[in-house]
């Protein structure tokens, strides 16, 4: 045995498709681990579909990768943080910390959106006050935004610490304080009176990171900016833990956003393990049963055999997507239920194969010869008969993987994929829905295709490299 | 001069394993309305011969050369085209090895054996049907068994389809590639009959292949005993069989279990050679009882023997 | 003499599924009574379609009859289903075809070991039996051969593994079917004579199966001639040979051909047409359809009749 | 005999399958509680209408309420909603089989009816016309490539036909939809981006017919191309299998040309398998078009799927999984029918 298998390796390892197939499941493989190891596993619910977790990412952004390809140059997603004030002042017995970064404005862009992030922020005595202010390359400088943390609770005991959990987020694009800020800068700064909704029509980001080009238009104002945001108290011991100021870009990390600004490239990773899961676990249950049953009905014949037959026979024709989609509409699309249902269609085009095989197996001379030796049933099952199929099955089983892969992938392409955990096909999903393909979001729809394809046909070229060594007519013995 | 004369035949083809001399410089000569036997192992090259004489060629061939004269013409000259058009069926018919697969499972029967009317002669269907029923009473068949398809039919009758089909277009010479070895006896002696009858009555010239030489003398004139590719005796039946030449004829006439007389048969130890690298001198050297040491280096040729030839050492 | 097995007017049938709702009968075996004496060989002689593999595969009980006895070494073994072993131990069969008998993923050597595992042979004492059974069909050298699997053999080496596997347990009983129709001509002697060597040294009774009465004649004692499920001649083989009586074995005898020149100019004597289907066997004498005696005859089936010491024919007018 | 007989077997098969997935359907829908769901539906809807016409009639509220009642009790007698599930299944059944569902939630024929048999019957003919065209086209180029790759094996073309089998194999149709239409109709503007005729569609026949062949030609391409690879691979080995067999020997010994050998003893005797492989392909390509016209707006029925899909629209996916299965049975069942009059050998079975 130990012979036939090496010499069956061998056969298989002689096709080039063997070897990329191999190849490119050892990829899957170790992508699928380093997967589950850095991402948590209720990454789906408690990220991917929590919109406020993507609330910093810019939406529907390519990746940043396409800037080597395009002309001008877009706009690069920024997240500038810091956790020391750069000056610390007296004045007037409050104490002024200014926690400051700078913004390099390098292309002819204007940034998508300006957001603000405090967490653990410790104050001893009065809440303090915290202004944002931006100066311009120009020299001109601006207070965008105040505001005042939250009193102490009734008993609360000092420190006072604030936004631990979850930080304060300020979207400056939807304050109406910033632009009525905006509307004195103008004023000042051009001696024009511009109501504050004049300034949304205008964008703020325009205002804020722009020169003034005609009445009502700006353009990029290249240069440094300093953002500070200036924590004014009356202790010196109360501090901000770390604030970061999200500055939106056009184009974001490897893969891109979606239009919650969800990280494409952390969503097509995870659905790797995802995809070799359902793979594998629709597979392995779909062979075990259907070669099980198969083997079954071909070796104790009779009523069984026939009961067996007609129902494997049935199913078989059940035209499968229809029901597909049915069984996991009204069940739900959980992991399980697509899984199941899978199974529960897949198994009988095998338990026909495999039985009429066991068939011709077992009138086959040598089953006959080890009968009138007087082997016992058991003897003849696992000496003769498995023998011969189990090469088969061994290929069915990864014949089989891909369209599993696939089915799922359709079904969560059509809404009924398991929300709780992305997928390759519901990242599609999702992107169809929203109009991706009519908007040319590419990097949405290229990218998951691309994936499935890929996870599919490494399991393609193993079968048919295993090709060969099942179908002993291809074999090449001498 | 001899009506067909086959000389330098020779036909290789590649294989994963090397280059497959299956036919390697087989020589005979045949008078018309003679029938020839050609005797030898399987895998000796006896269907690649006949494949050949009628050039069909497999995929993989390299090689195909030699001479066949047919009546006053090389065959090998004509292009495919002419070969398909002038000669084919119309002048050398063959009957196949295992008529079940001979036939094509989706036509009538009666259709098959005359399409080659409507094809080379230009007869209407239902004129090439009436002739095809003719022949069918010819070969002993029902004629109303025009309208059945192959599965319908036994084995016998399968038989009797494929002789009457190779028959249509009164060929001059028939290749028979083992007509009856997927046979019960009496159905092999029932078709031998038929044969017999179908040489002696329209005087066709019959190449018989066969792998029991028994079997072929109840059809031959002349044998021809193949071995490894080549023809190694050729004579008369009656000097074959009473005094086999050739050490392999010897044994291969031995071989045969007689049901008349006493002589218990016997058999040639060891293996037919491999036709990708065969011996270099003589190819039965190995299994010879005689062997000598000038069989292993050089080839013999072949020595001239009464109404044939015999390729031995034992004869120079 | 004394007698190993014997086969008491058995009939096998089978159950074939034409259809959802159709099933037809086939008689393959219909009433066959048959004796083999320790150290004979009694051939079974017929065509396909009479019968004789299900015969043989009945008398090593590889398929049930329907009826009828076996008798084996004196015990009626007919419906034993528990302890087959010791019968299996000394009935043994060997197939047709040398490509499919073999189980193509063991080696030479474990197939050959198979059936001393099953009955239990020490693992000591395995490898020097193997090495016998290897000498003894000549498959040498043993070493050599042991590690091979069967697809690197030749037909005729195939059918000497088989041999080896068959008698490696030194039965007392082996069934041939058809061991050598699918070898090539010039090496079934070979076979034959290994085989009849074989059966001296281990002193067996053989049935053996075969459409050729050429090889029949050399290779055994008596000879059964079977037509549509039935033996129709039985005898020693020289008598049956020189003097038979049924038609249909004179037929068989006819339509030999041996190996002489004047072949070529006579006809050979056939009876033509092909037998009947065992589906549907005609009543009475199965042969009477294409009987060449012609005449009428008794509706029913006839009766084997012994006509000389041994000889029995079934024949309403036969001689 | 034989043909009639053989016809009617297969077809008291496929009659057998059409039952086991309704009584599945039945099964599920009635476990699960989406039967009840459904079946009040569709009883307030008819009370309702009920309400509507009473209150013209009666004035008195009480009355009116009282009399509502009773009809209600009735009314839930007759659709059996008072009776365990597994009561009720024979008149679901019935029920799904004349597609007397109700109104579906929020999908309408173009004429305004939202009664689910309406709308069913109203796209119907618009993915049989996809499927068709797509099964033909298939045929004719699984046969005419897969025959020539057949002629000549090891060519570029025959290499080039084995990895475009398996890579076909592994794209998803709808994902290759998606992607012709980012090509082809986003970057190019060469094609609609789906729908199935321009808005507002031409009134003339010939202009109507042009701009429907314009709408159809995308997911028309990409479900050829996707389903196209392992058909014209099967077609391929299974025409290389039959030009091996002696009786095409025996064709060419008689002196028949390439050309007749092929048609004659090759594809005519390799067509009853081929088609064997087309019925087995059947049920792709009827999920092939349920996605294709997803991608593509196709206004058939797997568009319809998917907008019931989206607007948790139970009985109309009741009714379009029967739809589906009737009509992957009737097309399985004429292709049964060829492969009878193609293959002599199974008349008689």
């Amino acid at each position: 045995m130990s012979l036939f298998l090496r010499e069956a390796l061998r056969e298989f390892w002689r096709g080039s498709l063997s070897k990329l197939g191999v190849i490119f499941l050892s990829i899957v493989i170790i992508v699928s681990f380093y997967t589950t190891t850095t991402m948590p596993l209720d990454y789906g619910t408690r990220f991917w579909s929590n919109p406020v977790f993507w609330v910093n990412n810019p939406k529907a952004a390519p990746p940043e990768w396409v800037n080597t390809f395009v002309s001008p140059k877009l706009l690069e997603h920024k997240v500038l943080s810091t956790s020391l004030p750069a000056s610390v002042d007296a004045v007037e017995g409050s104490i002024l910390k200014r926690y400051s970064v700078s913004y390099k404005l390098g292309v002819e862009q204007f940034p998508q959106f300006f957001n603000l992030e405090v967490s653990n922020l410790t104050y001893h005595e009065a809440p303090p006050t915290l202004i944002l202010s931006i100066l311009k390359p120009d020299g001109y400088s601006i207070d965008l935004y105040t505001f005042i943390v939250e009193r102490p609770f009734e008993n609360e005991s000092i420190p006072f610490i604030r936004y631990t959990l979850e930080p304060k987020r300020v979207l400056l694009s939807g304050e109406v304080q910033v632009a009525r800020a905006l509307s004195n800068f103008i004023s000042a700064r051009y001696g024009e009176l511009l109501s504050p909704s004049q300034i949304i029509d205008i964008g703020y980001e325009q205002i804020i990171f722009g020169e003034r080009s005609a009445l009502k238009s700006f353009t990029p104002l290249k240069g440094t900016y300093t953002l500070t945001l200036t924590l004014a108290s009356r202790n010196p011991n109360d501090n901000i833990g770390s604030c970061r100021f999200i500055l939106g870009g056009q184009v974001y990390g490897l893969m891109g956003t979606d239009l919650l600004g969800r990280d494409l490239f952390s969503g097509l990773l995870f659905g790797f393990p995802v995809a070799l899961l359902i793979g594998f676990a629709t597979s392995v249950i779909t062979t075990a049963l259907g070669a099980g049953l198969g083997i079954m009905s071909g070796y104790i014949g009779g009523r069984i055999d026939d009961l067996i037959q007609r129902f494997s026979d049935i199913v078989n024709n059940f035209p499968q997507l229809p029901l597909l989609i049915f069984l996991t509409f009204i069940f739900g699309g959980k992991l399980w239920v697509i899984v199941l249902v899978l199974v529960a269609f897949g198994w009988p085009g095998l338990t026909i194969i495999v039985r009429s095989m066991v068939l011709s197996v077992k009138g086959a001379p040598f089953v006959e010869s080890a009968l009138a030796v007087g082997a016992s049933r058991l003897r003849i099952m696992g000496r003769h008969i498995f023998p011969q199929v189990a090469p088969f099955i061994l290929s069915q089983l990864i014949f089989y993987t891909p369209s599993a892969i696939l089915s799922e992938a359709a079904l969560s392409f059509l809404g009924l994929g398991d929300p709780t955990i992305p997928t390759w096909g519901q990242i599609l999903e999702y992107g169809f829905r929203n109009g991706a393909v009519y908007l040319g979001y590419w990097w949405w729809i290229l990218p998951p295709g691309l994936l499935i394809i890929y996870s599919a046909i490494t399991f393609v070229f193993i079968a048919m490299g295993l090709e060969p060594v099942v179908n002993p007519r291809l074999r090449r013995w001498r | 001069m001899p009506y067909l004369e086959v000389s330098d035949l020779h036909l290789y083809y590649e294989t994963v394993r090397g280059i497959v001399r299956a036919v390697d410089g087989v020589e005979f000569m045949l008078e018309k309305g003679e029938a020839l036997g050609l005797v030898g192992e399987s895998g000796c090259g006896k269907s690649s011969t006949a494949n050949a004489l009628l050039r069909l060629l497999p995929k993989n061939y390299i090689e195909y050369r030699g001479h066949i004269i047919l009546g006053r013409h090389d065959l090998m000259n004509l292009s495919d085209d002419e070969f398909r058009e002038q000669i084919r069926w119309k002048r050398i018919s063959m009957i196949f090895q295992g008529a079940m697969n001979s036939l094509n499972p989706v036509l009538r029967v009666g259709f098959q054996v005359a399409e080659p009317l409507m094809i080379h002669r230009n007869l209407n269907k239902e004129e090439a049907l009436r002739k095809a029923s003719e022949l069918f009473k010819l070969v002993g068949l029902p004629s109303e068994l025009v309208d059945r398809y192959p599965h319908e039919l036994s084995g016998g009758m399968k038989q009797r389809v494929v002789i009457s089909m190779a028959l249509v277009l009164n060929p001059e010479l028939i290749i028979l590639d083992e007509p009856t070895s997927a046979l019960d006896v009496s159905i092999q002696a029932q078709i031998m009959n038929l044969l017999k009858t179908l040489k002696n009555e329209l005087g066709i010239t019959m190449v018989f292949i066969t792998h029991d030489i028994a079997l072929a003398s109840d059809l031959s004139d002349k044998v021809a005993v193949m071995y490894a590719g080549q023809i190694v005796e050729l004579g008369f039946i009656e000097d074959v069989l009473h005094k086999p030449l050739h050490p392999y004829s010897q044994k291969l006439v031995a071989s045969v279990p007689l049901l008349k007389g006493n002589k218990k048969p016997e058999f040639i130890p060891g293996a037919p050679p491999d036709l990708v690298a065969p011996p270099h001198g003589c190819r039965f050297a190995p299994r010879c009882p005689f062997i000598k040491e000038k069989c292993m280096v050089d080839p013999p040729s072949s020595h001239l023997v009464g109404g044939g030839y015999v390729k031995c050492w034992l004869y120079e | 003499m004394e007698s190993i097995i014997e086969l008491d007017n058995i009939r096998t049938h089978f159950q074939i599924y034409k259809s959802l709702f159709k099933t037809v009968t086939v008689k393959a075996v219909d009433g066959v009574s048959l004796r083999i004496n320790k150290g004979e060989t009694v051939s079974i002689v017929g065509e396909s379609g009479s019968g004789k593999t299900t015969l043989g595969r009945t008398a090593v009980k590889l398929v049930e009859p329907i009826s009828g006895k076996l008798i084996f070494e004196g015990k009626d073994i007919t419906h034993l289903r528990k302890n087959l072993k010791s019968f299996r131990r000394k009935a043994q069969i060997i197939f047709q075809d040398p490509f499919m008998s073999l189980n193509p993923y063991m080696t030479v050597s474990q197939i050959i070991e198979e059936p001393l595992i099953i009955h239990g042979v020490p693992r000591e004492d395995r490898p020097s039996i193997i090495e016998r059974a290897l000498q003894d069909v000549r498959l040498m050298p043993v070493e050599e051969f042991k590690m091979k699997y069967p697809h690197m053999l030749s037909g005729g080496q195939r059918q000497r593994v088989g041999i080896a596997r068959a008698i490696v347990l030194e039965p007392i009983f082996l069934v041939a079917d058809e061991p050598v129709s699918m070898i090539d001509a010039s090496s079934r002697a070979e076979i034959l004579l290994l085989f009849e060597a074989l059966q001296k040294k281990y002193k067996m009774a053989v049935m053996y199966i075969t459409h050729d009465l050429a090889t029949a004649k050399y290779f055994s004692d008596y000879i059964a001639v079977m037509y549509l499920g039935r033996i129709v001649e039985y005898g020693p083989t020289l008598e049956v040979l020189q003097n038979p009586i049924h038609p249909y074995t004179r037929m068989l005898i006819d339509v030999v051909p041996d190996l002489d020149p004047q072949n070529r100019f006579i006809q050979r004597n056939v009876i033509p047409g092909e037998p009947p289907s065992p589906i549907n066997p005609p009543v009475g004498c199965g042969f009477k359809s294409r009987c060449p005696l012609g005449g009428e005859c008794p509706n029913d089936a006839p009766q084997m009749r012994e006509i000389a010491e041994g000889h029995m024919v079934a024949c309403h007018r036969g001689w | 005999m034989g043909l009639g007989k053989t016809l009617a077997v297969r077809g008291l098969t496929l009659i057998a399958v059409l039952f086991c997935v309704l009584l599945l359907t039945v099964a599920v829908i009635g476990a699960t509680g989406v039967s009840d769901r459904i079946l009040n539906a569709m009883l307030n809807e008819r009370l309702r209408g009920i309400r509507q016409v009473l209150s013209t009639q009666i004035t008195d509220p009480d009355e009116l309420n009282r009399a509502i009642e009773a009809i209600e009790d009735d009314l839930i007698h007759s659709y059996g909603l008072d009776q365990p599930w597994y009561v009720r299944m024979p008149s679901m059944l019935a029920r799904i089989i004349i597609l007397d569902l109700g109104n579906a939630r929020t999908i309408q024929t173009f004429t305004g009816s939202r009664l689910v048999s309406d709308i069913i019957l109203e796209r119907l003919p618009n993915t049989i016309l996809i499927m068709i065209t797509v099964l033909i086209i298939n045929f004719l180029v699984g046969l005419i490539i897969g025959v020539k790759s057949a002629t000549r094996p090891g060519s570029l073309l025959d290499r080039f036909i084995s990895i475009y089998s398996s890579i076909s194999y592994a794209i998803p149709t709808w994902w290759l939809g998606l992607l012709m239409i980012l090509v082809f109709s986003f970057y190019f503007r060469l094609f609609p981006f789906g729908g199935m005729f321009s808005a507002p569609p031409p009134t003339e026949l010939i202009p109507r017919l042009l701009d429907l062949i314009w709408h159809a030609a995308m997911p028309i391409i990409t479900l050829v191309i996707a389903l196209s690879g392992s058909w014209i691979y099967i077609t391929r080995s299974v025409v290389i299998t039959t030009a091996q067999e002696d009786f095409v020997t025996v064709a060419r010994a008689k002196g028949l040309s390439e050309r007749l050998v092929m048609w004659r003893y090759i594809i005519r005797v390799a067509a009853p398998p081929i088609l064997t492989n087309l019925m087995l392909g059947l049920a792709a390509y009827l999920g092939g078009a349920i996605l294709t016209e997803t991608v593509f707006s196709w206004p058939g029925m797997g568009l319809l799927y998917y907008h019931a899909i989206v607007s948790i629209d139970e009985a109309l996916i009741l009714a379009l999984t029967y739809i589906f299965t009737l009509i992957y049975v009737i097309s399985r069942f004429l292709l049964e029918v060829f492969y009878v009059i193609l293959d002599p050998r199974v008349r008689y079975g």
